[in-house]
């Protein structure tokens, strides 16, 4: 073993701390430093990812407590895939931003990558921590970064978005700490794995006002259908490569807690059925509200909650198949919604509106970016031999296993649509005439090397999805055997 | 019209969290039975083996620290969120929009009050271990400390560039102790000084310095929260 | 405190909306007091009696002080500020 | 007197929490001015503390500190741990504010008004 | 290295490295582009045996591909119209924009459809019936004209079709638990019955869609005139019967062991007949060769269908002959009205006119593959049809003999309109300088013309490995019963009499035309286009003085109630409601944080009181 997963925490914290100290002495340290950070964690993951698939979990306790007592983090191979996969998008996102918009003052861009990369940690904490107030704790920590985030461009109306966010954003931890409460207040305890095995013990009225509030919390943040309305506002104004960070990073990080709570905390049965309910509905809302989009942004936005609300339908069969293909789903929404926001913000680059029919007939003019947007949205929306045909065949193979007939039924219907919206961007990219007024800009060096290697993966898992099948089957496993996580957790000195 | 169903759902929400919480009941343990409350093995251990008098102290820096120390970094996010919603190509350090015209005497009673306020805030985040308050408490008092004198003389400036360094010190010492307790004991911020005993004001291994560094940390982001949004011309 | 808050909500003027959440702070440290939490109530004290009315107080200053967007430009034109 | 304190307090500190957090919700849902609606954000903040802290409390229980020369009983003290929380929440909640309050500005400077039916560029 | 591999990297390869290629220079792409289709081909016909299989796993799913003599007669359409609309293409594109997207997009389409063909499992066919469609799509909307409604509307009925399908085959695998299409034959008969019922419904969809039967058809005239004609007429000579090799293989593996067959046979084949009534009808109506040929296509894979779908030995064998024909010949049309687009600019029939003289070549091609497609002996069309006619009246399909005479009767006008609209009539001065085209795209459309003759006359050629395909679908050995004793003329005994016969109709047909020809010369007047001494009325200016211009009025006249409702109609009006009533659930969005935070609140609260129904 290379390191600890509580690294993953304290070497952003400590380089965040750094950074503007270091930034006094030599101005460009606040842009290379996160990254080497980011590069070091992603090494640090991957290291760790070894070690778990050979050697099971790493469960790490803080201050030197074991598990009820401490807090502690878990590295497994759920988790691990997870934590994986967002220091390598954080990376990319961190790559792609380095020189995103130029003539940038020192003090905004100091602000952007501290604030990126306390993004990524917020999320992987959320990840990591075993403990629910530490969840809390990370969540608000990923919020706040993400409120100023969104915020960050001071000519668009990036403040509207990001007081919405704000406003949800408290509700949310608001509901959290009271489910917090009723939990601590029956059980005595704040660690996932203890709350875990007692939770039977409690009474199921409790139970149930404790997971509607988790739920709910943790569903604004995961974006669900009538707690999202903060999703497509920040989407649209976020700077682009914050846009892939929240579809990518951020949103992942939600999904992990709510299914941790509610796979691994609570034994209610009706809470898979709501998860699958609610998962179609986001998912259908979503899909039909992003057809008749005029932002490109906005449009990608909507279609990124109408993919998390699959995720919540395949999390909700409740079987590992079911998890399994969650996960394979959310890894390809990662990627390839990263893709398409990076790739998006460049083709509408100067556009102040970013409206879709800006991007008419620039396939001419930025090729490869162009050509890796329509990569990405043939990937997402399915269509073989890209990564995205993949899980969505597991989504729906899991769903035909569970006996969901409807449920098959409505997600390809709502994939029809999917399809038309994203090929009429692609039609407009490549078949239409330029219009003169819109300028282009020439992606960075850098951003390029980012996109190419999502189009890459997107390619690599499309022809060979073994590459990841074997992570996502032991984390589904992972995730599925309840009994172990205790086990781990608890036994722990 | 709005307003009524506002009301009604609020009514409903509240009927369900009040029957709950009223049927947990108030002041008694309503823990489910058999279950150990880890709160007890918090209060021994915290007497015991870490020989701090504060129950809340030690939770907050040993048991917990992690949460302090991500609570500590929501503050830092905070003053780097608000310098970057905040920001304005043309900033002017100058240029500050002023309360009131402070009279004599709030000026002077401020002067004599500063050094008085910034002595207990120290105190109390020392003494964090033993009595009640500590790094927040002590830290939050030294600010409304600056916030005094930042409200009454109109020219009083902190250096942005002091805040920063103070703070970042500050939280380097918070991670920089975590990391050497995983060298050292095997887990982050894991103690690794002797306890000492019990009332002393060296006890408490690293809990105090710990919790000295959040004082700090603190004290210099409170600040530069008010500094940033007082220097905010609307 | 139930009644400062409704003050608080209730009142057009920002500013002693702001005075009365301040209220709330003080009281609920006051409880927090009683319910024998010694260190929260320090912490609220410090924290929502002081700076959060402050930040408030500050923002008011730097945007309107009236709720009612026409009030604020009567009271304005009627010099009262 | 410490009795009939109790008393007032036993079941009305849940009342009073659980109040304070629905007026604060009102507040934030149906004022039409952004201070208003962060005014109303803060309340629920305090609520929420209040109700936390009423978890711990224990009746004739002590606070959680070792005071030399007494002879404590850890079996009276009150629940620590709430308070821990609590004093983290309040933390998070005076910077959630801090950021709130920076969007008004912002909102304000860009809009020129507070009024939230004004401020909805982005939709649908 | 396996073979079947060899050709998939190969084919993968090339088509990227053919993509790539432009900077090369043309030529250099060009010579790619022919190696990248002839060799992979040549490498299938040499080194891969029918029945043979190779099991591999991707992704944790046992895949197997392999090719059974089924396949095989299919994958001649495929890689033998493939091969010339290639040469074809080369030419069709010099001096075009996007040729290496074309290129590109041609490889992977043909690859794909080799794919489908040796797919033994229902994933690997899945994912290749995916690559050709969006590969097609890209094609369709490669002109860039009215992409928007084209395009889309074929993606999205191909979408249909595809989820249908897709959905049919994951409930195959919860059922069987494999996605081999063996298992699924094997186990077919131990389905429930909704599952029995359903899953030929969803997979007939899917097939149905790239087949253009009845209410699926509208994508088909649009994208099959919008797409390059080099690579239409693979799309409709190729790809379109990769929805029938779907089709048999439901009808014949799936619903022959169930008492339901019956019934889709019956509902199938009836669609077939409406399809192929107003496909022509259709057809009759455009004054564009493209959209004519296009219907055109509708119409003729109507019959394919009726005889796949009636399903008796003769009537199958009719069906698959019918679409090796159909490939050849609609592929030569294709290319022709390319070629004439190509040197004119127009394809529009009301336009130009009088070609005969300038594209001599090109109207000998439109000619045969003209009279295969009507049907008149001796060229291809004829044999199928007869098959065809004579296995519906034994099978006591009498109405639809009827149905079916009557289009293929009409469909004399439509061919005749073609044949004139372009090359007869008179010649204009707009039209002078126009020749022939490049040698490159003659050669092609004339030898593929050949063929159409060569198997009119030879039905031998290609009945035999379609009796061999049939044997693997399950039927006895048609040999000897069926094909090798002529279809005509059954009860005559052991022997081929077709040839003889088919010679003797050559023979007179040979001798009309030079009698005719000759007799013709001889009277013939050459007047100019104003002279209109011959008339009776005088033309309006703007009148172009070639009858191609409200061709069959009265004919269309008398049939127009039955025309008047489209489709199409019914389709767009589905598609704006939905789309309005998108943008309603988009409004839920008001833009006011503070509507979503009582979104939350409602949320919370319906959660509240439903608690003890959701969570029990």
């Amino acid at each position: 073993m290379v390191g600890t997963p509580v690294l993953f925490v304290a070497i952003p914290l400590l380089a965040a701390f750094l950074i503007p100290l270091f930034g006094m002495i030599w101005k460009e340290s606040v842009r290379v430093i996160p990254g080497i950070v980011l590069a070091y964690l992603l090494v640090l993951a991957i290291n760790l990812m070894n070690y778990v698939m050979v050697n099971g979990p790493i469960v790490e306790v803080i201050a030197g407590w074991a598990p009820p007592l401490g807090i502690n983090l878990v590295f497994s191979a759920f988790s691990g895939f997870l934590v994986t996969l967002m220091v390598f998008l954080g990376l990319i996102v961190w790559m792609y931003s380095y020189r995103f918009k130029r003539n940038v003052d020192f003090e905004p861009a100091k602000k952007y990558f501290l604030l990126l990369m306390m993004l990524i940690t917020g999320s992987v904490g959320m990840v990591l921590t075993g403990d629910i107030f530490n969840l809390f704790v990370f969540i608000e920590i990923t919020s706040i970064s993400a409120y100023a985030l969104t915020a960050f461009y001071t000519g668009r109306d990036s403040a509207e978005a990001s007081f919405k966010y704000l406003m949800l954003g408290s509700l949310a931890s608001a509901f959290l700490l009271i489910a917090i409460m009723i939990i601590y207040s029956q059980l005595g305890t704040l660690n996932m794995a203890d709350i875990g095995s007692k939770m039977h013990l409690m009474k199921p009225a409790y139970k149930i006002m404790a997971i509607i509030f988790l739920f709910t919390a943790l569903g604004i943040e995961a974006e669900i259908f009538p707690l999202n309305g903060w999703a497509p506002d920040a989407y649209a104004e976020a700077p682009g490569p914050v846009g892939a960070a929240f579809a990518g990073i951020v949103v992942k990080a939600a999904i992990y807690a709510s299914i941790r709570i509610i796979y691994t905390l609570f034994d209610l049965s009706g809470a898979y059925d709501l998860l699958i309910v609610i998962g179609m509905i986001t998912l259908i809302v979503a899909e039909t509200a992003a057809i008749r989009q005029e932002k490109l942004k906005r449009m990608l936005a909507y279609s990124s909650i109408g993919q998390m609300g699959l995720v919540m339908v395949a999390f909700g069969m409740g079987t590992e198949e079911g998890v399994f293909a969650a996960l394979f789903l959310m890894f390809n929404h990662a990627i390839i919604k990263s893709l398409l926001f990076l790739s998006g913000s460049y083709l509408v680059y100067n556009s102040k509106d970013k409206l879709i029919k800006e991007v008419n007939g620039i396939g001419k003019f930025l090729p490869i970016t162009s050509f890796l947007f329509v990569l990405g949205s043939f990937a997402i929306v399915g269509l073989p031999p890209f990564a995205g045909f993949w899980s969505k065949l597991s989504v729906l193979t899991a769903a035909a296993d569970s006996n969901m007939l409807l449920i098959i039924a409505l997600v390809l219907i709502v994939s029809i649509i999917e399809v038309v919206y994203y090929m009429r961007v692609v039609n407009r990219i490549y078949f239409f005439k330029k219009d003169e007024s819109v300028s282009t800009q020439r992606p960075t060096l850098n951003a390029l090397i980012a996109m190419i290697t999502l189009g890459a993966i997107v390619l690599i898992v499309g022809f060979y999805p073994d590459a990841v099948t074997g992570f996502l089957h032991r984390a589904s496993a992972d995730l599925m055997d309840k009994a172990g996580y205790i086990n781990d957790v608890l036994t722990l000195n | 019209m709005k307003k009524f169903v506002v009301i009604l759902l609020l009514a409903v929400m509240g009927y369900y969290i009040s029957i709950t919480f009223f049927d947990i009941g108030f002041g008694d343990s309503h823990l489910v039975e058999g279950v150990v409350p880890v709160k007890d093995a918090y209060l021994n251990e915290t007497v015991n083996s870490l020989n701090v008098a504060n129950t809340v102290t030690s939770i907050v820096v040993n048991f917990r620290g992690f949460d302090t120390l991500g609570e500590v970094t929501v503050l830092f996010l905070a003053v780097t969120a608000l310098g970057g919603i905040l920001y304005k190509k043309r900033h002017q350090a100058g240029e500050r929009s002023v309360l009131f015209s402070a009279s004599k005497v709030v000026t002077s009673g401020s002067k004599l009050l500063f050094p008085a306020i910034v002595l207990l805030g120290a105190y109390v985040f020392i003494h964090g271990h033993l009595s009640p308050g500590g790094g927040f408490q002590g830290g939050v008092i030294i600010a409304t400390g600056f916030l005094l004198m930042l409200l009454a003389y109109e020219n009083f400036t902190v250096g942005h560039n002091t805040l920063s360094v103070i703070e970042s010190l500050a939280g380097i010492t918070f991670a920089g102790v975590g990391i050497w307790g995983l060298i050292y004991g095997g887990s982050f911020l894991e103690n690794f000084l002797p306890v000492g005993t019990l009332n002393d004001l060296f006890s408490g291994g690293v809990i105090p310095i710990i919790y000295i560094a959040v004082g700090f940390k603190v004290a210099a982001e409170l600040t530069g929260v008010i500094y940033t949004v007082l220097h905010e011309k609307g | 405190m139930i009644g400062a808050a409704v003050y608080s909500i209730r009142q057009k003027d920002l500013l002693y909306a702001t005075i009365a959440t301040g209220i709330i702070s003080l009281v609920l440290s006051v409880l927090f007091y009683l319910l024998q939490a010694p260190d929260v109530a320090l912490t609220e004290a410090a924290i929502g009696v002081a700076l959060t009315t402050i930040i408030f107080i500050i923002t008011i200053r730097n945007t309107v002080r009236y709720e009612d967007e026409h009030d604020n430009k009567e009271k304005f034109k009627s010099g009262v500020k | 007197m410490e009795d009939t304190l109790f008393k007032i307090l036993d079941y009305g500190v849940y009342g009073t929490a659980v109040l304070v957090i629905l007026i604060g919700l009102y507040g934030a849902l149906v004022k039409r001015s952004l201070l208003k609606i962060v005014i109303g954000l803060s309340i629920i903040d305090s609520g929420i503390n209040l109700l936390l802290v009423a978890i711990g409390y224990l009746k004739g229980g002590t606070a959680p500190i070792f005071s030399p020369g007494y002879l404590d009983n850890p079996k009276i003290m009150v629940d620590p741990i709430p308070q821990a929380l609590v004093l983290t929440a309040i933390v998070i909640g005076f910077g959630v504010t801090a950021v709130a309050l920076a969007l008004v500005i912002r909102l304000y400077r860009h809009h020129g008004t507070l009024h939230i039916d004004e401020i909805r560029n982005l939709k649908w | 290295m396996e073979t079947i591999f060899l050709i998939f990297i190969l084919f993968l390869g090339g088509a990227i490295v053919t993509w790539m290629a432009g900077k090369l220079g043309n030529i250099v792409q060009d010579i790619l582009f022919l190696a990248t289709i002839l060799v992979p081909s040549y490498l299938f016909y040499t080194n891969v045996a029918t029945g043979y299989a190779i099991d591999f796993n991707v992704g944790g799913i046992e895949l197997s591909w392999g090719i059974n003599a089924f396949g095989w007669l299919f994958s001649l359409i495929v890689l033998g119209l493939g091969a010339f609309a290639a040469f074809y293409a080369v030419s069709f594109m010099k001096g075009k924009e996007r040729r290496g997207a074309f290129y590109l997009n041609f490889i992977l389409s043909i690859m794909a459809m080799l794919g489908i063909l040796m797919s033994q499992d229902l994933i690997s066919f899945f994912i290749f019936w995916e690559i050709m469609t969006w590969s097609s799509y890209i094609m369709v909307v490669y002109n860039g004209n009215d992409v928007q409604r084209i395009g889309i509307k074929y993606f999205v009925f191909s979408a249909i079709g595809a989820y249908a399908m897709l959905m049919a085959i994951v409930l195959i695998k919860s059922m069987t638990g494999s996605f081999m299409i063996e298992s699924l034959i094997s186990s077919y008969t131990s389905f429930s019955y909704d599952m029995q019922i359903l899953i030929p419904v969803l997979l007939l969809t899917g097939f149905g869609v790239k087949a253009a039967i009845m209410p699926l058809h509208v994508w088909a005239p649009g994208a099959y005139s919008n797409a390059p004609m080099a690579y239409t007429s693979i799309f409709s000579g190729s790809l379109s019967k990769m929805g029938i090799y779907g089709m048999v293989i439901v009808f014949t593996t799936m619903l022959s062991y169930v008492p339901e067959g019956v019934w889709f046979r019956g509902v199938v084949a009836w669609l077939g007949g409406f399809t192929a009534v107003f496909g022509t009808l259709w057809a009759i109506k455009q004054d564009d060769a493209k959209k004519l040929l296009a219907y055109s296509s509708v119409a003729q894979l109507g019959y394919i269908i009726v005889g796949v779908a009636i399903g008796t030995p003769l009537a199958m064998m009719a069906g698959l002959f019918l679409a090796v024909m159909h490939a050849i010949f609609k592929g030569t049309l294709f290319m022709v009205v390319g070629a004439i687009e190509r040197q004119t600019g127009t394809s529009n029939f009301t336009e130009v006119t009088g070609l005969i003289r300038k594209m001599p070549w090109t109207f000998v091609a439109a000619l045969m593959s003209i009279i295969a497609l009507a049907g008149i002996p001796p060229l291809g069309g004829f044999v199928g049809k007869w098959m065809l006619y004579e296995s519906l009246i034994t099978s006591d399909h009498y109405l639809l003999v009827i149905v079916i005479f009557f289009s293929s009767t009409a469909a004399f006008l439509y061919c005749y309109k073609f044949l004139f609209g372009f090359f007869l009539g008179q010649e204009e001065e707009e039209w002078a300088h126009v020749k022939e085209a490049p040698a490159l795209m003659v050669v092609p459309m004339v030898i593929l013309a050949g063929l159409t003759f060569l198997l009119g006359t030879y039905p031998g050629i290609i009945l035999k490995p379609i009796a061999n395909g049939m044997q693997t679908l399950g039927y006895g050995m048609t040999q000897g019963q069926l094909w090798d004793t002529s279809i005509i003329l059954n009860e005559w005994g052991n022997q081929v009499v077709l040839q003889p016969i088919l010679y003797a109709i050559l023979g007179i047909f040979v001798f009309f035309v030079i009698f005719v020809t000759i007799k013709g010369y001889k009277n013939t007047r050459y007047v100019t286009t104003k002279d209109i001494s011959s008339s009776g009325e005088v033309p309006l200016a703007h009148e172009n003085l070639t009858f191609s211009q409200g061709f069959f009025q009265p004919f269309l006249r008398a049939v127009e109630p039955a025309m008047r409702r489209q489709i199409d109609k019914y389709y767009t009006a589905i598609a704006n409601g939905l789309e309005s009533l998108f943008d309603f659930t988009r409004r839920i969005y008001t833009g006011n944080g503070q509507t979503y935070a009582i979104f939350v609140i409602v949320f919370v609260v319906i959660l509240l009181i439903f608690k003890n129904s959701i969570f029990g």
